[in-house]
């Protein structure tokens, strides 16, 4: 077990890496602190990289008002619900194809032909068939959090243990018991990993359909302001997608510790 | 009589724009609620979106580009305009700055790298038809899709195209910074009328001609709230535009909003005419730039009406 | 479970003329590993099966169990030809087969769960068999939190808890220690007499072998392993392990399978050594 | 092993299938086949999806006047470079965090936040930095393929079996060793499922990175073919890039089948 | 990898006063494997471990690798305390530890290639033991493709042919038939006698423990496992494995471990029972 000092240590270290990374930032784009580098003048950093100090009265200015949250409502809820669907559905159809042979040396070709499909260009056909709402940009988000998952469901399953396999078969268990008991918890940290991928890309998935074309949300919100060449904006939205991602994540991780309780860990012997 | 159907879903590809300024304000005023209206607008990443969402059935009606009519008609898409908000294409073409001491005339486009705003868009439409002024073919000079953004800037001031074709703010702001020389501008109406040979309506709100059919009091409704947004704006001081458009919209540079302002001011209609004359124009030019349009196959009357129009300016005299 | 019905005098178990050949990589010919084996286990019986090490007991087993299709040869369980896996079946694998997410009593009630058996019933069950490989209070663990003998007595309660009508049992006792092993070769006695399972059981503890059994099948060193010698155990039953070693007759019947065996371990070196 | 029935069933299932679609697309989307059914009128399928012949001529003549080939050649290159530096900074960095639990621990959250950040609107900035050339694509394509792998890379590496690692480490291996001989190998699965996945991504990437602003390249001919509603060749292109998806994704199969020759494969014994 | 330095009449292996105790989960207590105990090996001993399954032997083997630190107590390996690996050990490992994406010859030749020995000679050394484990002609199979006994001599093979200054050996033997088993032990003592290595061995075979070894170690049962006998095997050298168990001495250690052993783990079943 990690102990409480090596903890806060850790705690530290990242708090002073994200401090160090704004105010690189903020030097950086600020017209008058430093000569400037990479461009031939900072006003230049700050058009393309916008000002901190701004992005965050930005950030203020949206919960002080509260326009914010009718946009990050849409837009969470867009996340959630193509995180949950993309999920099932990869985990679903991942478990169904690994124990149909058959099914999925056919479909091989056409999972992989789709995955390879550039979503974005698609996004009209999906406006067709979703409407303008959520549900379109619900269906972007899933197709990308859909593959993923399902590709590591899939290797996860034909990755079980021979041996356990046969055992569980022995011991009497139904295909749906051997899903149940045998392939699924074994394809669990597969499954993870491609959790703490999807998340990420569930909220790239939102945005960008929300960017594409929307009334609402937190994408809508970055579209706006890049039309007005409002960088800041741009950036306070993105900060702000990122902070909601990172929540996510440290949910989705509560539950791979919770389920994931079976693994050896190292260093197991207590210190007396 | 009754509004067939008050609730309507506008699509349009980058609401900010002042391309869309008189949707805007009618929305901003209240005037799309006066007609007896519940407007909701989608924004999109681009007109061609926009529109197809429209012909997809997800949206009512298009904020867009009065040639995107003859374009669907192509594609047996039966469109109609109803209202005119830009009677200009409020497109500009500069060239770099160090390339603009050594160009002359639009034959200096020859081997430049242009950047437009998409492939195939009308900003690519006006460089094909300069060129072709300076005798140029479109395989003389390369089309780089750069879109209406931070991307432009960033290609033009780091050098990597020549020329910009593209629409404002970009080019007011690239003008302001010194890093283009206009060489074309369609925001007055000379020189649209010289480039393109005759006036070029531009934004218009257009929808499927069944919806127009069916709807006679929802889209008169709508024209009639542009109109309004329309004259408004011919009267309207640069105070009253800076209160009446979303804060959101300036934000970025309220200066450069208004030197903007300035500069596509005259392209605004000033009434919601269509120009008769003006729809032969961009069917000519589409024509020339797009070998699939066959002048003779289109039927211009149906894609557009001024009928609307013309009730708007009886009832808001 | 039980297949009361079939059990009409057919052997419980009948293997005629196995071959196993496992395929070679591209080009490479295979490795017979068993070729023209018979075994056949009647209704009752508890048959050993001793042999080199590597010489294909386990391949049998596998065989029997249903999980590796012969390259020629029949299966017939209770007279019936075998098709899939074999229903009748426990099988007790040499390797560790314990599913690591469930802790040692889940692991017991696999077997019971998979087949409907109500839930508190079956950790009751559990909890009980626990308690007859001497793991009561280690319910809760997991497989890597367990040692090597007390995960094999945790698959053994698996097999055992499900009351197959055949057991194969593949060196289930290799890793206890003596005393152990005979509180379990007793408790694995107590059970076949009780209701006279049909048990093959795979050991290279040859007193085991002898002592547990009604028959012992000596199997040749592999390749193309068959049997070389059967010897049929004329002990008195009920039998106590640990007492039956020191008969006269187990000592003879150890003297002649010991030396079957040694000249069949000291043929496969030198093959392997020319 | 798969007998040479079985195989060319599969192919014919496969084909069957594949026919099977072209048909319906094309029925669906012929004004004059059938009575609309999705639309009000066929035409309205034909602007969204194309006429499958269209496409195909529009294939055809791509390949007879050799337009394409320059436009496909860049394409296929940023694909390969995006997807072997994302496969390799991938793998790399996976394997360098899984060792390193503090760098893991304290870069944690910045990873997933990059991950999480839709890229498609840093496109500008991309621009900035790598022009409106090739390098832009690649880049972008990058990261989409980089935290593919990296996840999974990170996972399989933390998965290996305990016992292995503690033999290896007895019998003398130094941590390179270690990456080489055990680390590597056993997260080889993990890679290859990530593989299949990102070569589609690489594509999406490419093509993408291309649709926002290019000269040249598939994704160019698409977005030009977009702005003049011209969706049969938009579908033309769409096809061609699935097309080489897949040779892609038989090329890494093969090198799976190869990387993976000692793993267990069901029914191993042959037939007489 | 020979400590030739250190060997300064120091033990090769001190575990003094070890106590190993496993955390629970949340809110239970832990659980205490082993408490207090000390193991001594002298350089060049031959030590045997004995004890009922699940004492705690592979987990004070796992000490003396320094892949477990103790919860209390220390570990010194020729003078020196232990931090980290313990570099002059060879373990073999009571589990299935060979690497399986590596065939049976890589992974003899695993180690050799790990310390940089050079490809051809490793593999010229790596055919060797192959062939003195019995299995030459299999260097070219997987894991899977072995057979239980076979892996296990394939580790075997791993182990020695780093040649080790320390053995840990947990149960090697036990999946190996009787005579196979002979040729190991045979070989094994040859090995040790040639420059005198130290061995900690594992068995539950006590009469092996007694034929290999210059000293027997019995553990209580578990939980907080303990030494609780040393026997000092006082049989003349050099020993033929299989001869030496008719000498009377041989028949009256047996007897002696053995009822210490019984009782130990009767104790053990009987706590457990309560
Ligand atoms: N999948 C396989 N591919 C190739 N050869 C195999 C395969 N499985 C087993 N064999 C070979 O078949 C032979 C018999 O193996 P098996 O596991 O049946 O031996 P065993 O009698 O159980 O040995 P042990 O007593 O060591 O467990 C061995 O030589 C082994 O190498
Ligand atoms: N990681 C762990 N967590 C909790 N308990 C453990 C852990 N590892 C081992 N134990 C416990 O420690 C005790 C000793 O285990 P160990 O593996 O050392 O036994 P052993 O003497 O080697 O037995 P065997 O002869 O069966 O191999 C056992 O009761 C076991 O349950
Ligand atoms: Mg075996
Ligand atoms: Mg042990």
């Amino acid at each position: 077990m990690r102990g409480n000092g090596s903890r806060l240590r850790l705690k530290a270290i990242q708090i002073a890496l994200l401090a160090g990374a704004f105010l690189a930032w903020h030097v950086l784009t600020s017209p008058t602190l430093l000569p400037p580098i990479y461009f031939g003048d900072a006003d230049k950093a700050a058009f393309f990289f916008g000002e901190p100090l701004k992005v965050f009265s930005r950030l203020l200015d949206w919960f002080v008002s509260g326009e914010i949250y009718r946009h990050l409502w849409v837009t969470l809820i867009e996340t959630l619900l193509a995180f949950a669907i993309g999920t099932l559905g990869g985990v679903g159809f991942g478990l169904w194809l690994a124990r149909a042979p058959l099914a999925a040396a056919v479909l091989d070709p056409y999972i992989k032909a789709a995955n390879a499909m550039p979503r974005v260009i698609l996004a009209p056909i999906f406006m067709v068939w979703f409407g303008l709402g959520m549900a379109s940009k619900v269906a972007l988000g899933v197709t990308l959090v859909f593959f993923i998952v399902f590709f590591n469901v899939f290797q996860g399953v034909r990755e079980v243990s021979p041996v356990i396999l046969a055992n569980a078969r022995m011991l009497g268990a139904s295909p749906r018991a051997l899903l149940r008991h045998v392939f699924l918890p074994s394809a669990m940290s597969w499954v993870f990993a491609s959790l703490h991928n999807s998340i990420g890309l569930a909220f790239v998935g939102a945005v960008v359909g929300e960017y594409l074309g929307s009334a609402e949300g937190v994408g809508y919100l970055i579209h706006q302001a890049e039309g007005v060449f409002d960088i800041n904006t741009v950036f306070a939205g993105i900060l702000l997608l990122t902070a909601f991602a990172l929540v996510l994540d440290w949910a989705v991780t509560i539950l791979e510790v919770r389920f994931m309780l079976w693994q050896p860990r190292a260093g197991e012997t207590e210190k007396l | 009589g009754k509004i067939e159907k008050p609730q309507v879903h506008i699509a349009v590809g980058g609401k900010a724009a002042f391309y869309y300024l008189p949707l805007t304000i009618a929305e901003q005023l209240g005037y799309f609620r006066d007609e007896g209206l519940e407007v909701k607008i989608s924004d999109f990443a681009g007109g061609s979106a926009a529109l197809r969402s429209v012909v997809g059935g997800s949206a009512d009606v298009v904020s867009g580009a009065y040639e995107h009519t003859i374009n669907l008609q192509s594609k047996k898409q039966i469109f109609q305009a109803f209202v005119e908000m830009g009677r200009a294409p409020q497109i500009a073409v500069g060239v770099s700055t160090a390339k603009a001491a050594s160009f002359k005339s639009f034959s200096d486009l020859k081997g430049m790298k242009i950047g437009v705003s998409a492939p195939g868009s009308s900003t690519n439409m006006l460089v094909n038809l300069i060129g072709a002024k300076g005798g140029l073919k479109s395989t003389d000079f390369s089309i780089i899709g750069v879109g209406t953004g931070a991307g432009v800037v960033a290609a033009m001031k780091s050098g990597q195209i020549d020329a910009v074709s593209n629409v404002d703010p970009v080019m007011t702001m690239l003008e302001r910074d010194g890093a283009v020389k206009i060489i074309a501008d369609t925001r007055t109406l000379k020189v649209t009328q010289e480039v393109f040979g005759g006036p070029m309506p531009a934004a218009v709100l257009y929808a499927p001609i069944e919806f127009v059919k069916k709807n006679p009091k929802t889209v008169q409704a709508l024209t009639n709230a542009i109109v309004r947004a329309d004259r408004w704006l011919q009267t309207a001081s640069t105070n009253d535009i800076l209160k009446t458009v979303p804060e959101a919209y300036l934000l970025g540079d309220k200066d450069l909003y208004l030197l903007s302002y300035g500069k596509v001011k005259e392209a605004i209609s000033t009434d919601g005419y269509i120009a008769d004359e003006g729809t032969t124009t961009a069917l000519k030019a589409l024509s020339t730039f797009n070998p699939k349009i066959i002048p003779s196959e289109i039927k211009l009357e149906l894609t557009y009406t001024n009928e609307f129009v013309k009730k708007a300016h009886q009832k808001y005299k | 479970m039980k297949a009361v019905l079939e059990r009409g005098g057919a052997a419980a178990l009948a293997l005629e003329g196995i071959t196993c050949s496992f395929a070679g990589a591209a080009g490479e010919p295979g490795y017979t590993a068993v070729r023209e084996a018979t075994l056949v286990v009647e209704d009752g019986e508890f048959v050993s099966i001793v042999g080199p090490t590597g010489c294909g007991k386990s391949t049998l087993l596998n065989v029997a169990a249903g999980l590796l299709a012969p390259s020629a040869g029949s299966v017939h369980v209770f007279g019936q030809p075998l098709a899939g896996l074999n229903r009748h079946a426990g099988y007790l694998f040499q390797a560790d087969a314990l599913m690591p997410w469930k802790c040692a009593l889940e692991n017991v009630v696999a077997g019971l769960v998979f087949r409907g058996a109500a839930r508190e019933q079956a950790l009751e069950t559990g909890r009980a068999w626990l308690r007859r490989v001497g793991l009561e209070g280690f319910g809760d663990r997991f497989g890597h939190q367990l040692s090597g003998g007390m995960r094999k007595r945790v698959a053994l309660a698996q097999t055992l808890a499900l009351d197959p009508a055949i057991l194969l049992m593949d060196e289930p006792f290799s890793a206890l220690d003596v005393q152990t092993r005979v509180l379990m070769e007793n408790e694995l006695l107590d059970l076949w007499s009780a209701d006279r399972k049909s048990v093959v059981f795979v050991t290279h503890d040859l007193e085991e072998a002898i002592s547990l059994s009604d028959r012992v099948v000596v199997l040749s060193a592999g390749p193309e392993t068959h049997p070389i010698g059967e010897y049929a155990i004329d002990l008195p039953r009920p039998r106590d392990v640990s007492e039956i070693r020191l008969l006269p007759r187990f000592i003879e019947l150890h003297g002649r399978i010991w030396r079957a065996m040694k000249s069949e371990v000291l043929k496969g070196y030198a093959r392997q050594r020319q």
